[in-house]
């Protein structure tokens, strides 16, 4: 029989820590099938962040680091250019990228560091239990935000995509979603289209993932992947934003 | 006789139910026993209308679903 | 009076809620009181436990090492916690869950079908309240009035509908217990 | 005011809206999670106002803005964080801002994990900023003295103007206890230093800054910044004694691990065993002199904590080598096991 | 005899420490004119830089901060929620804003912090002797940058005006010079635009003002400011890029 | 070699690059601007890689990655820089990051001056992040010290995995003197617990972090480290000593101060009065070993800091009561006085 | 006689040159004497020539220079 | 031999460059040296002072309290220099810009028009040279050949053409001292 389906063998045997369908799970699987059919799982690594995904150095089978909450670009691009011939990714979530982390990541692309920045946005800091984070909608309710986002107190919430796709050195940025099949297709593809971008030494990449938080939005898996569809897309728009590949 | 062939890694699944939400033949449901970890685990109900999309094993996020067919 | 008791389980099972109900309970009853829960890692999901302490005296460590009393409700809690019953202690076991028999001697075992009894009382997730009124009667460490009472307070407005179902299974706890001594 | 329960994290955050904070900004961490929630909530019903930082470096410069423009300002955070706000730290002592910075610490290095530790006594006490200064540091050890202590920190913190922490770990901030919050007062602190934006009716504009480039100026600030640090270590020194001064063994543990010695006391006594107990409140400036209690042929004083051994260097330095300084400690979040300690104890009243 | 032009009361007496011709000084009066034309200047607030400018505290006559170097916009923050009545700026430059403080920055738009930032972009790290900004152009020569700035090790340079303007919370942004009479006006007006943005609580401003460095670019004030104007100006289009008054 | 010239700062960086060093972060500061100014120049003609990053945190996680990454790799800042650098420390030490983290040191605290101060040494050698650890800290008094501390820093920081200090001030980067900058050397060193992408070739994969979630496994890693420091506290004590055999009058001072008090030796020496030096240039480990030699009938321990005292905590801690500790400083980026110093020496020796 | 008055500071003037490069007029030079911090300040040779259009103090970096005018 | 000199004046009258020549000739002649910038505020513009020592022992510190000499080059340098000249020793002025006169009578005082002879000498930026021939001349702590050897090595390649201009202002100094003397 033909495997239509199989694990990547770029993850490791260990269970995701993840809360049930959280959909870190599915982005995971997306950059690891990448690196295998790119042909550079052999000479990845990649760096964690702090968040939900800080354990994922037990889950991606490459070398990984996991850096200090919001530093991944920078100790990504201590990688890199300690190995200019490896394939460099981090991996982040919105607290960690659009809140601790924003210098970090905006002179990783002002450099044009040769790296590829998986960011997921989940709208919420999902680890430390629902804090509101720079990507919570106005309105949407947070431990912080008791009676949900007020545009007065703290503004509305700031489309990262859409902002390092003004700097010079990022040459690949696109928003994708991972909400349903043909989204999940759609994101593969530009997961692989930010791989391609650093192995053809072009500059920095980044591809945002609309992704779900279950456990902290309060909703079923299923209805969180609703949720997104109606309220995360329609402020925070998929599409590319950037391809000078 | 079924074309193609599910296998669930039982014990790591969650029952999160996204495989079920998205098979377009709708013959994904939990089972009624939990697993060690204390979750229903996702089961076919009736392989023979499987027609090895692949969807259900896409949408897993822990990746508890390997498809394989004919 | 002293009485150090820890309660342990899935998350998700209201184990910690157990405990804060002891200890409201010790403190409405004018007691010196402590909660100290036990977190583990910055994720969902995982085991979850917390220890009371009821006393006379002021508290020393709110971190129990052994305990008078432990209620568990699930298999790895049991296997955990065991060992930490001093002698003469008591150990309540949530036995709709747990499958298998503690192995102590020197110890006073309580077998709840807790799930199950929470179940018939109408309340599916009621069984941490059984396990509380169960311990509550068996070691008389607080009044069940007290308990009823806490539970009044603690779901109002929209939610004290819940109230009744709650008293409930305290009771059926209770009662299970006078059924086994 | 009736007791209530309450998590220290919660009654932490309780206290300082009751002592008239009216500015809180943080970064979420845990374990001090509850704290930051709870200012979140209640901070603007009482007429505050709450935010949430970008990260911790940029809460300790808002911080330093509010302090500076004359607020009842407070931030918290846990170890990490607490790393990240050595700059602002620094800075905040020398441009003179009173504030108070709590500190719900967790295991280390590095990221460590959230359970509790007492690890972080070097960096509270020392201060992992540049330059010359220490800042008072308070470590509570139940919920009530989380209350008590926070009110004092904001009082401390605006009459010496400069930062003071307060200390406690994981247990103490996530542990539950009967405590009494006082009612809200409004503080209406004089503060004519402030750059609060009235330099037309004052007549000259205030400057707040943390530079002074000639070596004179910045040498009598300096001296101003001891002068004041003097002041602090004669006058704000607080500890508790339990049966210190006919102790075979004394103890000194501060916050959550006094309260493992308390027991291993209970234990002692009922063994027959004089056995006493310094507890640290001020962690700075260090209470070394209730060293002096302890009588002449006490077998040895020993510093229970957990961490490595960092407090334990306060002590050697109370006691000057006039009785054997012993350290127990457990690291990574585990705690005190007061049988082992005990034990120790023993031992060396046995000669072992 | 009728005044044409005197200092401004805004200033104070003390002599500045910028270096002979050095635009800082230029900037500094337009604020200080600024405040004094919008009748704010007895409720006003500085907060400046560690750079250059980080005597500006003895320059401008209102109460002044000097914040850590970077983090200029979160004690505006501070200031600002301790006292919503007054009016709040920031005066920072290119190293300050644009390289260690870029969270600050960005956060503070995207919050739409209620102030008013004034950039100073001299492509160059004045006060520490000429090491590379981010805003440095390639093949400018600095001290980090012995050869000139190369795109290859570290990118073209950034361009903040453009950046902050995607962020929603931020409602004025524009890009001026001082090179000259007619674009010293010009940077006058969008600087009063910036403060009224502030005074009408619309959200977060930023005027990025191109200024000369004649120390460590090597050239006398006035080839300097031609400098700007054949170099800086060509990469650093001229020109407003928000207005949401 | 023939000796040079040279500036502190440029000697630092020369000796990295002959040491070997492959790569180096930074960003600017005064008085370190000459040392990465020299790298900016001169590494990449090594072969090797100068990035500037956009700020002292970014830069200490550059070397995170590039040090897990098994490169040999440098960073240097100045106070306030390297007070920002406080998180990135306790978490190389977590994940056993090898590198020289080199420290030129200014009038403090906040933003102070750029003037030479050495009032940093509580953060350098207790660590001012979170977290149980200390590190090798480094101090040379003169450039060819500069040299030759640098050179060893980074094999230190390989032998044991962690971050090695290199503390000098603004002085010792500013002076020109003599030194000798041996060849560059091509360090291969065996690495393997790096993360270098080497994962199918080594079977397993590498993972750098500093995160340990269970308390046993933290508690294990903190005796790893400490096993490792007591190890270097066995073995990597420097300190040199000038007459303390029969002085009546022991210095101690480190850096440009011990040089000051060089000169208050040959003023004592042709006075005829007994004075001795204990230099530390180890500042942690700390040389607690050299005051045995210091006798009985000493008068007087003086500490010298060029800082309102924080050194003398370590004397006092060696001292332990042994001899009266005094301490003399200056801070703000003002300079010792030898004649002052001299002056109090002979007043303790006077009976004052 | 002259419509305009200048009036300079002048102790202060770092003797940069941007006041000269500027007027319209052309009637500003440096001095050949320095003031006491070392520079050459700069000064009006022809007064009468002044328009006051005050592009000089307008472009002065240390707002050294007051302009009048009838 | 112990020779402790200072140089202070104005940034950009090439003070710094004096002590470095003074360091570099004590260097070249195998004595121990050292030379250590007074560096003020991180700020353009000032006064700037440096100190050197020349000496056949190690050297303690680097930083001067006291010096054997001062060359001064503006008025404040003058001020703030001339009390830290031990007694014997010698102060160097630069009389072309400094018009007050030294006050102390303890020590040797030379007034060299430095600047007007180094535009003589067809240099208008040599005064610094001027006076370091004066200084070297009048106190022979080095050869005057090993300077003229270290502006040779100094200037080369397009620069080189300043070798003749800057040997003739450190002549011209060592002359200006003999008339002095
Ligand atoms: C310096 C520092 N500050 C704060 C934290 C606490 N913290 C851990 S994860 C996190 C945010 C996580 O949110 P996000 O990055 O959105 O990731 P998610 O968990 O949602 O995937 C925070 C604030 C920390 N570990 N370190
Ligand atoms: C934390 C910290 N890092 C570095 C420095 C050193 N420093 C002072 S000013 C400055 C940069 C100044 O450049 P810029 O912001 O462009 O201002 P300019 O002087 O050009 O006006 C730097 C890096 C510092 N003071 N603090
Ligand atoms: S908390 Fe949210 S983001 Fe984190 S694992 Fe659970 S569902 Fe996913
Ligand atoms: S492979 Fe397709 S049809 Fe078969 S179970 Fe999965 S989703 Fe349903
Ligand atoms: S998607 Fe995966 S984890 Fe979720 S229920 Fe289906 S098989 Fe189980
Ligand atoms: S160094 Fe440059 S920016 Fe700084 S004052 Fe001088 S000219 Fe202006
Ligand atoms: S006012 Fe106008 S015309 Fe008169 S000197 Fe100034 S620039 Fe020239
Ligand atoms: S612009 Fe001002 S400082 Fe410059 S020369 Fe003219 S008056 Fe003097
Ligand atoms: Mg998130
Ligand atoms: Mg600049």
């Amino acid at each position: 029989m033909a495997v239509v389906y199989k694990k990547s063998e770029a993850l490791t045997d260990a269970p995701l820590t993840y809360c049930p369908g959280c959909t870190h799970g599915i982005i995971h699987k997306l950059v690891a099938e990448t690196l295998v059919e790119l042909g550079v799982f052999d000479r990845a690594i990649g760096v964690g962040p702090v968040g939900c995904s800080a354990l994922c150095d037990f889950f991606f089978a490459c070398d990984m680091f996991i850096a200090a909450h919001g530093r991944a670009p920078a100790v990504a691009t201590g990688v890199k250019r300690a190995h200019p011939d490896k394939i460099v990714f981090t991996y982040q979530g919105d607290g960690d990228l659009a809140s601790i982390g924003t210098a970090e990541v905006v002179h990783a692309a002002h450099r044009g560091e040769k790296i590829t920045t998986i960011f997921v946005n989940n709208a919420i800091y999902g680890m430390t239990g629902g804090q509101m984070a720079p990507t919570t909608l106005v309105g949407q309710k947070a431990t912080t935000a008791p009676e949900g986002r007020s545009e007065e107190h703290c503004g509305k919430p700031i489309r990262m995509a859409e902002m390092l796709a003004t700097i010079e050195g990022a040459k690949f940025v696109e928003r994708v979603t991972v909400n349903s099949p043909a989204n999940v297709r759609k994101a593969k593809a530009a997961i692989k289209k930010a791989f391609e971008c650093q192995i053809e030494g072009k500059g920095f990449a980044m591809v945002e993932v609309l992704s779900t938080c279950p456990t902290n939005w309060g909703y079923s898996p299923v209805e969180a992947l609703r949720w997104l569809d109606e309220n995360m897309v329609p402020y925070y728009p998929l599409g590319n934003y950037k391809n000078e590949l | 006789m079924a074309k193609a062939k599910l296998t669930f890694d039982t014990e790591k699944c969650k029952g999160c139910e996204l495989c079920i939400q998205f098979c377009p033949k709708k013959i994904l449901v939990l089972d009624t026993e939990t697993n060690q970890k204390g979750y229903f685990p996702a089961k076919v109900t009736n392989i023979d209308e499987c027609i090895a999309c692949g969807t259900c094993a896409i949408m897993c996020p822990d990746s508890i679903i390997t498809v394989e067919k004919e | 009076m002293l009485e150090q008791v820890i309660v342990a389980g899935f998350g998700g099972q209201g184990v910690l809620r157990i405990g804060q109900m002891i200890t409201y309970a010790g403190f409405a009853e004018g007691k010196e009181v402590t909660w100290a829960p036990s977190y583990g890692p910055e994720m969902r999901g995982g085991t979850a436990n917390c220890s009371c302490v009821i006393s006379d005296e002021p508290i020393g460590t709110p971190v129990l090492m052994e305990a008078n009393s432990i209620i568990v409700m699930n298999l790895p809690s049991l296997h955990k916690f065991e060992p930490v019953v001093i002698e003469g202690g008591k150990l309540f076991i949530n036995s709709s869950i747990i499958k298998e028999k503690a192995t102590r001697t020197d110890i006073s075992v309580f077998y709840i079908e807790a799930s199950d009894i929470a179940a018939e009382a109408g309340n599916a997730l009621g069984a941490n309240m059984v396990m509380l009124g169960a311990y509550v009667a068996a070691t008389g460490i607080v009044q069940l009035e007290t308990l009823y009472d806490l539970v009044k307070q603690t779901f109002t407005g929209s939610k004290a509908k819940f109230v009744d179902s709650n008293i409930e299974c305290i009771k059926a706890g209770a009662e299970a217990i006078k059924a086994l001594v | 005011m009736a007791k209530k329960l309450m998590k220290g994290n919660e009654a932490i955050a309780a206290a300082a809206i009751s002592a008239g904070a009216t500015h809180f900004f943080g970064y979420p961490i845990t374990p001090q999670s509850e704290l930051i929630e709870y200012m979140a909530r209640e901070l603007p019903k009482a007429g505050g106002c709450f935010l949430q930082a970008e990260s911790e470096v940029a809460a300790s410069y808002m911080v330093y803005g509010a302090g500076g423009a004359g607020a009842r300002v407070i931030t918290s955070t846990s170890s990490p964080g607490l790393a990240l706000k050595q700059e602002g730290l620094t800075y905040m002592i020398s441009a003179g801002i009173p504030c108070v910075v709590v500190n719900i610490s967790r295991g280390g290095p590095g990221l460590g994990n959230i359970l509790p530790a007492q690890s972080d006594y070097f960096m509270c006490t020392r201060g992992g900023g540049n330059g010359d200064y220490y800042h008072p540091c308070f470590a509570p050890a139940s919920v009530q003295e989380c209350v008590d202590l926070v009110r004092h920190a904001f009082d401390v913190a605006d009459k010496y103007r400069m930062p003071v922490l307060v200390l406690g770990d994981g247990m103490t901030g996530q542990m539950m206890e009967p405590c009494e919050i006082p009612p809200r007062q409004e503080v209406k602190a004089d503060k004519p230093w402030a750059a609060d934006g009235n330099h037309v009716a004052r007549g000259e504009h205030n400057r707040i800054n943390a530079m002074d480039l000639q070596a004179d100026v910045l040498e009598a600030k300096n001296e101003d910044i001891q002068r004041r640090l003097k002041e602090i270590a004669e006058t704000e020194v607080m500890y508790e004694t339990v049966d210190v001064e006919d102790a075979d063994i004394v103890f000194v543990a501060y916050g959550t691990s006094s309260r493992a010695v308390k027991n291993v006391l209970s234990k002692a006594k009922a063994e027959g065993l004089k056995m006493g107990l310094i507890r640290p409140i001020s962690l700075w400036p260090f209470p070394t002199e209730a060293f002096d209690k302890i009588k002449k042929d006490c077998k040895a004083v020993i510093a229970v904590e957990q961490s490595c051994g960092q407090m334990v260097e306060d002590v050697r330095l109370a006691v000057l080598g006039r009785w054997p300084v012993e350290f127990y400690g457990r690291s990574g979040g585990n705690p005190i096991i007061p049988d082992d300690v005990l034990k120790m104890a023993k031992d060396i009243l046995g000669g072992k």
